[in-house]
């Protein structure tokens, strides 16, 4: 079902676990759907990317998505960060079983939540601001 | 392949070697044609028939001609729904299921609501998943014409009190169909003492083949054939028998009785074990289905909240264990298992349900190894999941 | 038994020790369910795709995906014309067949007129067995949602000119669907150089297991699934896959394809023989269906007057010999095979039909033996009859 | 699918054969059911069934009851032949498959017509005599 490369990420994920204090958080997914992303960063004064994890409540897919996401944001300033799209995501697994491309493979807005967040003078980690989270939308 | 852990018995069971060498000669040696008059044809009919009388006999059915030999436990529902439905059709288009019943049977059902004009009522479950016996009679209606209700169910090994059912059926002259496809092997099953009308099996749940089921049709039950063509299976079921297949059924079915009453002991005492452990050992987890008599000896399902099946699953397989779970991403849909759903759980922690299945080969070193491993699966994806605070 | 001569392949073939040995790793090794996540799973799954495509090459599918695995070539002409029908119930209820079908597309074709309101045409045929393609297109009409031809007969081995009736369904947008059962080993299919829609294959023809057959469903074609259940088969037919039955179609599809020119040049050869020796030397006797292109490789039909057939058949046992006909002993029924009564003969003349059908392992002394003992037997059963005077 | 006795009649039919100069003939079916039995006797003055020979037009168990059932009368007074019955037959013969008892156990009412015909004074042979031959109806 899974590439030996989405396997590989599943098995030993980079960058996996929560950060004491990130300067931004970022997430995506609800637990109705089963997957929720959520992905804490630093970043320096010149806009990069110093370091990044990730915590995941999901299926093989969006934990190695979220690993290969973590992998490709990192040391990279935020507005290529903002470049990183899903099917990149999936071409650097070398690809994921088409039903998972939708609904497991969000770890790209959880980053693109977080930097939105950081632009806005947020930390993501205010209680109740809706915006914070990104729900996840099934088509 | 590495030493392999296989707890996933209720999905589909290797085939033993006892039933393999029944079946072997049908393939080449003795591979005539049922209906054929010669020699070849002959020997086969003979074999059908043997194999009809040891089915016949693992459910105490009255007749081997009470048997039809489908093409998988699917089928055998599929039949048995829309055969009767439709059979009875000039007495009334309502039908009474449950909510937790496999797809074989909601599908089927959905399908005659949808393109035959049936209407369904889809009894709803309590926390362990049983019906209410008392909404079953409230659900009747002078129109109703069929019930089914599964034996045990395959998620969950909740068992119904399928002799209960079967009376108040009888009562109001309604059919009733039971699923025992996840009961056969691990419970005594007796369609006469039970009075049920109609009872599907799957021989690839009881170390028999894939790719045949039968379904058990007490004699006088109107049931209108659904595949159409030859005059097999008395003109019930057309199609060339699939002789080794229905061969290696027979030969499962009689190991199954056989080997029931130890087997029944010993995975009673395994299911107890790791149910006991594991509500010992981890947190915040729920065991699905009643304990004791009520659950299938080789059924254990829990839900360990904040985790996600399929991660458990992936995790268990690389320690070389094969579990299976109800996950949306597991069940082929958006969804979680309609049975978790039905026990009143939220989707969340629906998606945290793990199966640990059961069968005749399964060791007490095996059950050792898991209980050993699952400890430590479940806290590493804990450790990872944003809704674990632990 | 004593040494046997196998004249019966198209009732049933034995299986392929090729297909054998490909198969066996999945009964007991290889038994995970496909639709399982963990490695037993995935193993089955993979077999299953590399059964699929050379089903697939098979016949030419421009997609794997075009195949469904059914549990019998009956199921997948059921599943062709309940399945299509159902689905185009808003354009129309009228279908056209011909009476010369196996009664898995005409009893399929009676269910749904008898059960479901639709309305069926079943066209004549010559005395050869050939359906007049004028006669088709009078029998056209606005609501034809269906066309269902055999590619060629099971009885007579009478090929039907499948690319014209293809040409005309797909004018008058019309499903065709084709029961190429006998047709596939003996004949190149090419579904999309013919333009059929829809195609039933049954594997235990072409020495492949009983109990798995295939339907070829054109990408864009609607069908309603007959089997509800599971999400197998792109939830176009539920049930847990029988894998090594899949897996033994695959491999006798692919021993198929590479065997179809040397196996057909040696049948036709042995096909032609028998036609003229027992024409030479047997008298009033007549060949059923054509002669030539028109007619499958390895079929031989005679009717023998005065005498019946299930009489030669048990008279051939006795010498080894074993062969099928279309008596009414024989069918099952009381009435002798609708297809002989199609081409027009008395029923006294029908119920003295013999079937000679041959596969991939006849050999010329086996063709030799049957021409020696023919004859005589014939002869024996004639001096016995009221009816001859010779 | 039939006994062993029954497959001995069919493979070695007793008494089988057209007579020369029969007494009487009885003959029972139609070859559009796919079975006719025709028995020739032989009898004495003294009603016995001195000689008798059988043709027969049908399946196996045609042939193997119209053996057995020249074997029941043959040296038999007419009316304890005309006791024997089709049960009797298939009895004799190990029982007989439950399709064929009715359709193809033809041959004890081929007897009775024989001697019907006979003390009709008839011998059966009488052209378009339409009582000559008992047609096989099908319940
Ligand atoms: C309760 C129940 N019913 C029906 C089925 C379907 O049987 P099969 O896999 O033989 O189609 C299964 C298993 O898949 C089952 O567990
Ligand atoms: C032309 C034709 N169609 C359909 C079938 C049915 O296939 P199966 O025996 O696999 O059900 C047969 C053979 O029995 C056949 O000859």
């Amino acid at each position: 079902m899974y590439s030996d490369k989405v396997m590989d990420h599943f098995q030993c994920p980079r960058n996996v676990g929560k950060m004491k204090d990130p300067d931004v958080v970022g997430e995506v997914g609800n637990p109705t759907c089963g997957d929720i992303i959520r992905v804490y960063l630093k970043i320096s004064d010149d806009e990069i990317i110093d370091d990044i994890k990730f915590s995941t409540f999901g299926c093989g897919a969006a934990v190695a998505t979220s690993s290969m996401v973590t992998e490709l944001v990192k040391g990279k300033p935020l507005d290529e960060a903002l470049q990183v799209s899903k099917d990149q995501v999936a071409e650097a697994l070398d690809g994921l079983p088409p039903a998972k491309m939708h609904c497991s493979n969000l770890a790209a807005d959880a980053i693109k939540n977080a930097i939105s967040n950081y632009r806005q003078g947020k930390t993501g980690l205010e209680k109740d601001d809706p915006e914070n989270k990104v729900p996840h939308e099934h088509h | 392949m590495s030493k392999r852990y296989y707890f996933d018995h209720a999905a589909t069971t290797t085939l033993d070697p006892e039933v393999f060498q029944a079946m072997e000669p049908f393939f080449q040696d003795k591979f005539g044609n049922p209906s054929s008059i010669y020699q070849e044809g002959q020997q086969a009919e003979r074999a059908l028939t043997e194999a009809r009388e040891k089915v016949q006999q693992m459910i105490n059915a009255a007749d081997s001609r009470e048997i039809i030999f489908t093409g998988s436990g699917t089928e055998a529902d599929n039949l048995a729904i829309k055969g009767a439905a439709m059979a009875r059709m000039d007495r009334g288009n309502h039908i009474i299921t449950s909510k937790t019943e496999h797809h074989a049977v909601l599908h089927t059902c959905e399908f005659l609501e949808k393109h035959l004009d049936f209407e369904v009522t889809y009894l709803p479950v309590d926390e362990e998943g049983l019906i209410d016996l008392q909404e079953l009679e409230e659900a009747i209606r002078p129109d109703t014409i069929l019930i089914t209700i599964m034996t045990a169910n395959n998620e969950i090994g909740t068992i119904q009190p399928i002799f209960r059912i079967a009376e108040i059926a009888g009562e109001h002259d309604i059919y009733f169909h039971t699923d025992a496809v996840q009961a056969a092997g691990q419970l005594e099953i007796d369609v006469q003492q039970s009075g049920v009308d109609l009872l599907s099996l799957s021989a690839h749940k009881i170390n028999g083949p894939k790719g045949v089921g039968a379904l058990y049709v007490k004699k006088g039950t109107r049931l209108l054939p659904q595949m159409q063509g030859g005059a097999q299976e008395r003109k019930r079921r057309a199609s060339t028998e699939n002789v080794p297949g229905i061969v290696g059924f027979g030969k499962a079915a009689e190991l199954a009785v056989k080997r029931l009453p130890e087997k029944r002991q010993k995975l009673i005492k395994f299911r107890d074990r790791i149910i006991d452990t594991v509500l010992d050992e981890i947190s915040e987890v729920r065991l699905n289905g009643p304990r004791g008599d009520q659950r299938l000896p080789n059924n254990v399902s829990f839900c360990f909240r904040y985790i996600e099946g399929e991660s458990i699953l992936l995790n268990l397989d690389m320690l070389g264990i094969a579990a299976s779970s109800g996950s949306a991403c597991t069940s082929g849909s958006l969804d979680p298992s309609h049975v978790m759903l039905s026990l009143g759980l939220s989707h969340e922690v629906a998606h945290g349900s793990l199966r640990i299945s059961m069968g005749y080969s399964t060791t007490e070193e095996e059950v050792d190894y898991l209980l050993e491993n699952l400890p430590s699966v479940i806290q590493k994806l804990r450790d990872m999941s944003p809704l674990y605070e632990g």
